[in-house]
């Protein structure tokens, strides 16, 4: 490895986490002006041009406010929580590919299997064992928010510190079996691979259904993000773990929140919606190659296939702002049970279902769209059996003042 | 019953747990605290999450309103009542002007009357609305609160409107109404009343059928009539257990008895029956409202105010020409009418339940003693027995559905 | 604060800086979620769609006072709550600011008695009284501007300089 | 269900306990003793053809000058007869006691804290008879007509310095 | 199960297409109704004369307390008010003010009326006290017609001192 390499390298982790920080703060407005939207209002836009600064002014603010440490707090736990809690998020991005731009100026190798001739410079590593690695650091991530909680010396926090761990640790499972359904499907550990495997139309979503539905359940509760914020619950738990915490520690932990949600879309869009695929995207590459050289070619693949991956992560956020709009809070238990109950089996089932047939059927497309028919299937059954109440309507009209037989 | 009803207090909860002899965790929550609705303390007895025990701790916004109700003049302690149940200040005009009206002996005209249904109706309707939105926003479904309280901002245009106030109106005046209902009032009414049901059916687009909505409310907060009766529930929780009993059909006030509307009742008396049956009585509301403003079309112009001047003052353009009606306004502003000796007690079906008023006169110009029955107030007995043995997050629901308002309960 | 106080005074640095912070302060002032009475209801009014005072950045309405940064008194305040008002002041980070919303907050209004603290800068100092029983939506927000105008005007530290006190109110004839 | 009735049937139960009736504007008050007001609430409740099971309200009342000198007012209701009939009970200092109703009906709980919390009524037989509404450490019983309104003087230009002078603002 | 999550997101999507409510409030600001009750103002007759005589019945009518009016003689020769009083000072408090419209109710002569201002937000404590020279309407202003409040809810104001007080 020579000097040029570890400085793209640092350069690469330089950019992606300053861009990773920008798209933190900038989805913080996206949210608050999309609620605003859909709430009929308007939303933030007074800090600069139509409110863009606002995520700025925050910034500021937070920053030179007074940094607060409860005299009764555990001091050392209660300053390492909130690094904790945004270290794993940001170095998840070290794994994700955010598009292919070949730095040895030839896409076609963005498909290449064996990736001998691959330098992706929108990707810093592609770890053979990357999704591993994902898992292994988002289960870290629950150790920031419980330790804040504990080190509090708060009650509420507490409460929320404990919802944290047995909301990350039981919903863990279920990603996990959703996410290895994916590696089975595809055979290997690698997100670059993943990507390029679904070149096409036969993106991950058709053979692992099950496994979407399962994942963006799991990965919603996994990110706290609602209606699975139980972890914050600002209504019950007055803010959860965070309670006790102001300025720039608080942002840290608001920062690591929205990261991981933006990590858990972006991963959602690689596992099953063709990572920064989209219909046509060889065609262009060969068509520019021809037209103005490999390496023009390479730029312009490498910027549209960006553009297609940032498109449909935006897609997931909007979603993800739109049901915090629309739906309810859940409560604890029926968390629980929705994740012991119904993802882990589900899980277990998809997992088998991927296994035998894909051993039974070698053929890609048609192993595919079994599974799909299996996973739509299985939901099908799952959405029939669930024992959610139904409304009844108890509400009668009586014209006139009546009780019931006992009373008097 | 098996158990007997025991309302707890909070030092019954915090003196085992301080002395050590228990091993629950006893958490404070509130007086600030997002979903207590305000300054309610609620003293809780936790094993992990679920609640053993729980007294709700009140009196932080104790406002002395009954003691200094007796320092000013019946016609100015007006202005006080509306400060009491601020979601529903006109009920509370409306409750305080027929208890001194009743120890008066004075009629109030038709077109008064039928004024004062119409605004209550609307005052309930609102009232409701905050109730939803606030209910929802204490679920996280927060497009709700920003949807009810959007309608709610029309329904205080036309208090502002009538009355030149938003919340505050002081309009129901004792006598009759403080001035005479503006031109455009019955279009700007009317307008309202034929949306809102189609807004209403918004907010249970967003609701009534949602699962997640109905795994926090249905079979949570559960109390059967006869808890209920004891324990002093009244309103749109009292009837959610199935009691059809409503003031307004029992003991009709102000001409209640010839409007149509009718009770909606729930069955099992948990928080979504609750919530059944106040988004029906805002229908029903609507279907008074409607009915009251036709009368008031037909009805056309005419007095608002009793024409008996030791009660209310004489139209301002008669003071010019009579020395008659100048020393009755005189007279009424400084020092005010005197009610006969003897007290009186009235109650009204306000937003939140059976709103009473009870007031004694010593025969002098101020009252000797107003007390109000305020419903939040008694419903939050309620609370221990309904939420024991539940999570916290149901009691976050449970406060939401019972809405308290803490300036009734305190006063 | 922190930063500030150890870099000491860098003269037209500070000033430029000065105005930064103050800019991101106004802009981002996170009110804390807290009402007491009637005002409360019609701070909530200006929160809702109508008024929307998310449009200054001030719908994270947050619930821990560690995280606010203004206090909106809105509503009588006890006797019995007072020494709950002041804790709450007390566990708000530097700097805060203080909205007194409605004549009951502001002296007592109309509520001249025992149980009702007769004006809530008896408990906590107040930067800006509202009038109103309640103020509209339109006057909190005015107060809320005018509490920006004297944000503008502050230390970098916090430090709270007197703000140009009007001896006559400006009167406004239509 | 009308007044008669309901008097009579009290007359008959509880005759010789009762102290003074009355009926105003149509609402009719029965003033009893002590033990007869508590006889009476029962007989009311349990009584199968009355059922007033319903209390509504409970509140007390400071005749200061008059003997006695407090007056705890209940109001009972028939949710079935739609009748509404009012129980009285005096009492004096120096020690005002009267019996609690929280047994019977366990809604007058709150009422009755409320009513010696703010007029310093006691009602003996009450579960947990403590302050409700004030703090637990404050003097005195606001609603007792002898207790000052504890205003405060308004300020105007020519007193606000004095006024200003003397309040206790608070600091940073 | 899922039709009823859908028809919840689909009642919030629907208002992301529709502009929204919100009232741009220090730049647009929506008008008051007619009777709007904010800050007071002490009118004039057409004559430039003070209607205010001094009778301090908005101050005895005021459930707060807010008023103050101190009545002194007119100076015959050069009178504030037509009749013999005037008032000398007025006050009003308005932190204790609690916009009830009372005063109104109560003034015999129409001079004070609740108007449409509600901007009122001070400093300082100090700065709360309106005197008479802030409520009083400039001469050449805010006299002659009755005011529209008080046409509205058609009570016409007195003509100048018919009667003696």
């Amino acid at each position: 490895m020579d000097w040029l390499t570890i400085l793209i390298i640092v350069i690469q982790c330089f950019v992606i986490t300053l861009a990773v920080t920008t798209a933190f703060a900038y989805l913080t407005l996206f949210e608050r002006r999309l609620l605003a939207r859909l709430q009929n209002r308007v939303g933030p836009n007074r800090a600069g041009p139509g409110g863009f600064l606002q995520p700025a002014a925050d910034a500021v603010k937070l920053f030179f406010k007074e940094d607060i440490v409860p005299a009764l707090a555990d001091k050392p736990v209660y300053l390492l929580a909130p690094a904790l809690a945004v270290i794993p998020a940001l170095i998840i991005w070290a794994v994700i590919p955010f598009g292919c731009l070949n730095l040895n100026w030839d896409y076609q190798a963005c498909y290449d299997p064996d990736r001998s001739n691959l330098w992706n410079i929108l990707q810093i590593t592609d770890l053979n064992i990357g999704i591993l690695y994902v898992l292994a650091v988002t289960s870290i991530g629950v150790y920031g928010i419980t330790l804040a909680g504990w080190a509090s010396n708060n009650k509420y926090s507490m409460l929320g510190g404990i919802r944290s761990s047995a909301q990350l640790i039981s919903y863990e499972l279920a990603l996990g079996c959703a996410i290895l359904s994916v590696v089975m499907t595809y055979g290997t550990f690698s997100m670059h691979e993943i990507v390029s495997q679904q070149r096409g139309w036969l993106w991950g979503i058709i053979p692992q259904l099950l496994g979407f539905v399962i994942y963006m359940i799991a990965a919603t509760a996994e990110v706290v993000r609602a209606p699975f914020d139980l972890v914050e619950a600002e209504q019950e738990l007055t803010g959860g773990y965070n309670t006790e915490y102001g300025s720039m520690k608080f942002a840290l932990f608001f920062m690591a929140e929205y990261i991981k949600l933006i990590a858990i879309s972006a991963l959602a869009v690689i596992f099953f919606f063709g990572g920064w695929h989209f219909p046509g995207l060889d065609i262009l590459g060969r068509e520019v190659t021809a037209l103005a050289g490999p390496v023009v070619g390479s730029i312009v693949f490498g910027i549209v296939s960006l553009g297609a991956f940032l498109l449909k992560v935006t897609i997931f956020l909007f979603i993800s702002v739109w049901v915090r709009a629309s739906w309810p809070r859940l409560r604890y238990d029926r968390l629980m049970d929705l994740g012991w109950k119904w993802l882990l089996p589900l899980g277990l089932l998809n997992l088998v279902y991927t296994t035998v047939v894909i051993v039974l059927i070698p053929d890609r497309v048609v192993h595919s769209w079994i599974l799909f028919g299996l996973g739509a299937l299985t939901l099908a059954i799952a959405i029939g059996i669930n024992r959610v109440p139904k409304p009844v309507d108890n509400v009668t009209f009586v014209n006139d003042i009546q009780l019931p037989s006992s009373q008097g | 019953m098996t158990e007997p009803i025991t309302v707890p207090t909070p030092q019954q909860i915090i003196e085992p747990a301080i002395s050590g002899r228990t091993e629950t965790m006893v958490l404070n929550m509130g007086p600030h605290h997002p979903s207590t609705h305000g300054v309610l303390r609620l003293v809780l007895e936790l094993d992990g999450e679920v609640v053993v025990n729980l007294a709700p701790d009140v009196g932080y916004l104790h406002t002395g309103i009954e003691k200094t109700m007796e320092s000013k003049t019946y016609q100015k302690a007006v202005v006080l009542t509306d400060r009491m149940d601020y979601l529903a200040p006109l009920s509370n005009n409306l409750c305080y002007a027929l208890a001194v009206e009743k120890l008066l002996e004075v009629e109030i005209p038709e077109r008064a009357q039928i004024a004062r249904v119409l605004l209550t109706e609307l005052q309930r309707i609102s009232s409701h609305l905050v109730w939803l939105g606030t209910h929802a926003l204490d679920l996280a479904a927060m497009s709700v609160f920003l949807y009810a309280f959007r309608e709610r901002e029309q329904i205080l245009d036309i208090f502002e409107l009538v009355s030149g106030a938003r919340m505050m109106t002081s309009y129901f005046r004792i006598g009759g109404l403080a001035y005479d209902l503006p031109a455009d009032f019955l279009p700007t009414v009317e307008q309202f009343l034929a949306i809102m049901p189609s807004r209403i059916d918004e907010y249970e687009d967003l609701l009534t059928a949602n699962p997640l909505w109905l795994e926090r409310t249905v079979g949570v907060g559960v109390i059967d009539a006869q808890a209920a009766i004891a324990l002093g529930l009244t309103g749109a929780n009292l009837r959610a257990t199935g009691v059809a009993y409503d003031v307004r059909k029992a003991m009709p006030y102000s001409g209640y008895e010839t409007y149509s509307f009718e009770i909606p009742i729930g069955k099992n008396g948990d928080i979504y029956d609750r919530y059944r049956v106040r988004i029906a009585e805002m229908r029903q509301s609507v279907k008074i409202a409607q009915q009251a403003a036709e009368r008031l079309r037909e009805l056309g112009p005419g007095p608002v105010v009793t024409p008996n001047r030791k009660v209310a003052p004489p139209p301002k353009r008669e003071i010019t020409e009579s020395m008659e009606s100048l020393i009755h306004h005189f007279k009424l502003w400084t020092e005010g009418f005197k009610p006969p000796r003897g007290d009186a007690y009235v109650s009204i079906e306000s937003p939140r339940g059976i709103l009473g008023c009870y007031v004694v006169s010593d025969g002098s110009p101020k009252p000797w003693r107003v007390h109000f029955r305020a419903p939040s107030f008694i419903n939050l007995q309620s609370l221990a027995h309904m939420a024991k043995g539940r999570l916290v997050a149901d009691l976050v629901a449970l406060i939401a559905s019972l809405d308290p308002v803490l300036g009734e309960v305190d006063r | 604060m922190g930063i500030e106080e150890k870099a000491g005074n860098l003269g037209i640095v500070t000033t430029t800086l000065e105005t930064v912070v103050n800019w991101g302060r106004t802009n981002a002032m996170w009110p804390l979620l807290f009402g007491l009475a009637c005002c409360a209801i019609e701070m909530m009014g200006a929160q809702a769609s109508n008024y929307d005072l998310s449009r200054f950045g001030m719908e994270l309405n947050r619930a821990s006072p560690r995280q606010a940064d203004l206090m909106i008194v809105a509503g009588r305040v006890s006797r019995k709550m007072a020494p709950v008002v002041r804790r709450l002041y007390d566990q708000m980070p530097e700097p805060k600011w203080v909205i007194a919303m409605g004549d009951c907050a502001a002296c007592g209004g109309i509520f001249n008695n025992y149980a009702i603290v007769q004006g809530v800068d008896e408990v906590v100092p107040v930067d800006v009284y509202v009038a109103g029983c309640p103020p509209r939506p339109e006057a909190l927000i005015d107060g809320i501007m005018m509490l920006h105008q004297k944000v503008m005007r502050e230390k970098i530290s916090g430090k709270k300089e007197a703000p140009i006190r009007l001896d006559q109110p400006l009167v406004q004839v239509k | 269900m009308d007044n008669q009735t309901v008097l009579a049937a009290l007359r008959d139960t509880v005759g010789r306990e009762i102290r003074a009736v009355s009926e105003f504007r149509g609402d009719l008050s029965v003033t009893l003793t002590p033990a007869g007001y508590l006889a009476a609430a029962q007989f009311l409740r349990d009584d199968p053809e009355l059922a007033y099971v319903f209390l509504e309200n409970l509140c007390g009342v400071d005749y200061l000058g008059r003997k006695p000198r407090f007056e705890v007012v209940a109001h009972l209701t028939s949710l079935r007869h739609r009748h509404r009939v009012c129980l009285k009970v005096g009492c004096d200092e120096p020690d005002p006691t009267v019996p609690s109703l929280t047994p019977l009906f366990p809604t007058a709980n709150y009422q009755e804290r409320e009513t010696f919390d703010l007029l310093g009524i006691k009602f003996a037989g009450h579960p947990s008879l403590t302050r409700i509404l004030l703090p637990d450490d404050w003097v005195g019983h606001p609603l007792r007509k002898d207790h000052p309104l504890g205003d405060e003087e308004v300020a105007f230009t020519f007193n606000q310095e004095r006024i200003y002078a003397r309040k206790p603002f608070a600091r940073e | 199960m899922l039709k009823e999550l859908v028809k919840g997101l689909g009642t919030t999507l629907r208002y992301m297409f529709k502009r929204p409510v919100t009232v741009q409030y220090p730049e647009v600001k929506r008008p008051v109704r007619e009777r709007f009750r904010g800050r007071h103002e002490l009118k004039r007759f057409a004559n430039g004369q003070e209607r205010c005589i001094g009778c301090a019945l908005c101050a005895a009518a005021c459930p707060a307390d807010a008023i103050l009016v101190v009545p002194a003689e007119n100076d015959p020769a050069n009178p504030h008010s037509p009749g013999e009083r005037y008032a000398a000072v007025y006050e009003i408090n308005m932190l204790r003010c609690i916009f009830c419209g009372y005063c109104e109710d109560a003034c015999p002569t129409n001079a004070i009326v609740l108007e449409h201002q509600y901007e009122l937000s001070f400093y300082d404590r100090r700065a709360s006290i309106y005197t008479k020279e802030m409520l009083l309407v400039p001469p050449d202003k805010g006299h002659g017609d009755p005011p529209p409040i008080l046409q509205q809810i058609n009570r016409q104001p007195s003509p100048p001192a018919k009667i003696d007080l």
